[in-house]
């Protein structure tokens, strides 16, 4: 299965969810957001969250601005 | 101080807001934050970097237990835009505020001011905390209160400028008409800049670049500190008016010459 | 502040010095000279009253192991008339340092720059150390400095105007010239005048009207020491260069839209 | 001249538009006119006095030949009242240029430039050569250009004012942008005042208090038409550089002493 | 004009003095010094070369009956250079006017106010018409005035700089107090510059840089003219005052919206 | 019949065009605008516009302004 | 005896020392400095200073100034 | 005999008086300036003053200045 992270691909294989996304690609902190194909997934809707080929996930979180 | 400084139900006893960006390093962003006596600081909504494992996280750096951390959605050119990364900063950071900026133009970074309302508009009915950064425009300013921000923020000048209140009369204008909090947003280069916004009367300042590329970025952050409380206090001691010609400071009885 | 303000052979840890006249009642003055940290207070050189035995004096009021206290010749319209005023006042106060006026003119009360200079120059030799009220001229200044003189007191305005440093070119010039210390002499009459003069490098300031004459001279103050502070602050810390046009504080790059 | 002030189709080779408000009388109105040697004066639609039969008429002092007539919408707080406004206008004037106001504040006049957009793109869809009265945003100018605008015209400061041109880094952001002309409208007071606009580039000024209102009404107008004259001719005569410090004028060679 | 301006008791038309240096070639300067309608022009004295044979010669030029030759003291940096070089060019131009200066410091050019003073003072005595180059401080001038100069020419900014008047404030001082013609010299970069002076009631200006090297002397030198009677006209006409807020200059009576 | 012309009530005699209210109230310029009921009337349709009880008119034209 | 100090006639009794002046005149500050027609008298010779008939004497102290 | 002139050795034969001097160095000019020795020579004295052996002269003429 193939999902389009940040703009980048990314092969996974089998099912994952949001949750398994996360600790695949090893972003360990809480404090990131999601979308899903444009659409904000909760945090706790991460395990119930079945990714599926060719979604568009942004996964985000706070750098340094002003 | 005594007087704090209300946004929404929220209170802080410092009028300075402070970005996190451009420092040479965290550990003097930490360090000039901390001499600041900022209770606020501002970040910015961007994509977690898969390939570089780019170590650090800015939050590792930010005790959340002395600052607010107030997401900014800095680099929106739409309201579209701006509207997205409010919502995903909301999510991401448990809290309702925003500091909304919706760009026009990437030589000025002046905002946008009529996509602007317009995605205040929408957020502050999705129950948000809304912070615009704006332009001097009193007209503006009032749209912006009128649905429903908690403070507006004109510039002073472009973001990163460092050339001071270009624009005092339309500044004082607009302060007068205002019924929210007025925080004077990018364009401070020096404490003397930040010393005549507060004297302006404005409620208080954001900064980033002034202090942050600095050449000494800790001790322009206790500047900038210093400069705004001298210019609220001397906003309230209220300043003698100024004349043409002179007024002896000496008496002029009791000369035996 | 580690960085100390030396004059003659004397070391000050505060850059502001303060007047003693105008103020409502003395026990007003004290209390303002206590929050505003400064450590020289000036004082006018008068007859004592025979008549109406005017109960208190000024120096019942002034703690002089807190304060120097620094006769100034103020209404002096000759260089004769000053050092007459220069040598009593050293004899009552058994201190040899004086700020050294010669008024030109009544209405502006701008200094006769001819007569100051020699005036300074007589006054060193009897061993003063001269601090001369002199304009924003860069060639009397180095003039001053030729005969002697401890520090230059250029005017940022005239004297109770409050319109703060007019000509912040002359004072540039005058400070990249400058061997000695150049504290602006008058025409402060708010927090950013102070943070201003010191920005542009000057080594102190000292102001009397824009306190003593505040609605709230105490708190003025301290907004003055604050923005003194800050003024120095930010000119030690190297502030950023100005620019037309702007420059983001956030990341370009890690943007999702 | 050489150089003519192109809006839309048509050319001009003054670049001084006047106001025909707040003269004394018709007469003085007239050689005022004359000496500034306009060729497009603004005028308000009002209705037509009924009862009063208030003799004169502004036209039957205008000599169409000599000006374009501009209409305003002066006034006019809401988009709506400004297209009414412009439309009458044209049918009563039997042109299609429109000095379009949307006035967002009654004390400081300032336009909505929400609105003003909005009405802009709506009377140039009808066929008006659209002028907006503007503020001094870069943003919201390169919007109006987009709509279709045929010129730009910012605020130097708040009607009447006679401020002078407030913001010149605004202006000269917006001026580097600009693709139609710009005209600085209203906030000229002096000769200096429209000097300065026209040396920072712009295509032209626009006043109507600045002369009508003062002493001598006839030589204002003179003194605008010279300054504007004077402003352009430096602007294209390529000024020299600010320095810091001195470059003598006179050879330092060949002295003899 | 009408207005004259009176030095000594000479009449002219023009209130607009120029230089005769730096100018890329001599035509070029023939041609400025034409358009800018000058009556009055400035040279330096110096030894004549008796080694290249360098051609041509200034005076050859210059059509002494248009233009009144006033010679300059340039480079001098003690009275007694100054009162020779006046000496010998009384001598050489038949003329007892001179442009007095006495230079402070190589770098900003700074007059030497004690020396003028003194020179000033020598050289009315030995018949001379005294126009000095001098500061912007009113005592000096009126110390000028008192020793007989026939007018007092303060700087605008440095010499060359092309700063314009840096303080009004000390300017419009001076004027007030000024009982001679004061004609601003030095400093004015480009025909706003020359309006404020003017603006400011000076009776006129002198300059050289901001015109010899523009882009286009010829040009800048009509907007030099321009500007002075653009700014003279301005001054007698009687401004408007500024105001922080708007005036309409549209009547609000017979609105039909 | 009655008018509001520029806000003031008028009374007419029987069926008046604009032409006709124009010369009734004496505005002879032919630099004015005229509206009814908030539509502009072009200038080659006053005779044949007749204007009705209860009608709004604005007659507009040029005055002083900036 | 006629004194004039601080620009007012003063008579006194006999000869009188700068001391028994400042006495009189219930000057009782030490921070003061007397000028003796024009020359000032140092602190040490205010008893050896019998002042005369038609002496112009200052007597000066500090007061609020800038 | 040698003179000094604008700061240059020049030696000339005999005896000269200021016009011969002028008319050697081809200074054609009436609008110039002599110095000698410090001392103005007035235009009526160019033929009457005779230059001596280290004679000090400035010839000085207007060029462009501010």
């Amino acid at each position: 299965m193939e999902l389009i992270v940040n703009g980048s691909r990314y092969t996974f294989e089998g099912q994952v969810s949001v949750t398994e996304m996360l600790e695949i690609l090893e972003i360990r902190s809480s404090r990131v957001a999601v979308e899903l194909n444009r659409k904000i997934v909760g945090k706790g809707d991460y395990g119930a969250t079945i990714l599926r080929d060719g979604d568009r996930i942004e996964v985000v979180h706070f750098v340094g601005g002003g | 101080m005594g007087t704090a400084l209300t946004i929404g139900n929220r209170q802080f006893q410092s009028r300075l807001i402070l970005g996190t960006g451009k420092y040479p390093d965290f550990p003097t962003m930490v360090k000039a934050l901390e001499v600041s006596g900022t209770e606020i600081v501002t970040v910015a909504v961007r994509r977690v970097d898969l390939t570089g494992k780019s170590g650090e996280s800015l939050l590792d750096y930010l005790d959340e237990s002395k600052y607010l951390i107030l997401p900014n959605t800095a680099a929106c050119y739409t309201k579209e835009d701006a509207i997205r990364t409010a919502m995903l900063a909301r999510e991401a950071g448990m809290s309702e505020m925003v500091k909304l900026e919706v760009i026009g133009d990437e030589k000025t970074l002046f905002p946008d001011t009529e996509q602007l309302i317009e995605a205040s508009a929408y957020l502050v009915k999705e129950g948000f905390t809304v912070l615009p950064y704006t332009n001097d425009d009193p007209i503006v300013a009032r749209k912006l209160e009128d649905v429903g921000c908690a403070a507006v923020m004109p510039l002073a000048a472009p973001i990163g400028s460092g050339l001071g209140v270009r624009n005092p009369f339309n500044l004082r204008i607009l302060l007068e008409q205002a019924r929210v909090p007025v925080i004077v947003d990018a364009g401070v280069g020096t404490a003397s800049d930040a010393a005549i916004a507060m004297e302006l009367g404005c409620d208080g300042v954001l900064m980033n670049t002034g202090i942050a590329c600095a050449r000494d970025p800790v001790q322009m952050a206790e500047a900038m500190k210093l400069a705004v409380m001298a210019g609220r206090k001397a906003y309230v001691s209220g300043r003698i008016p100024r004349k043409l010609y002179a007024t002896a400071s000496s008496p002029l009885d009791g000369t035996f010459f």
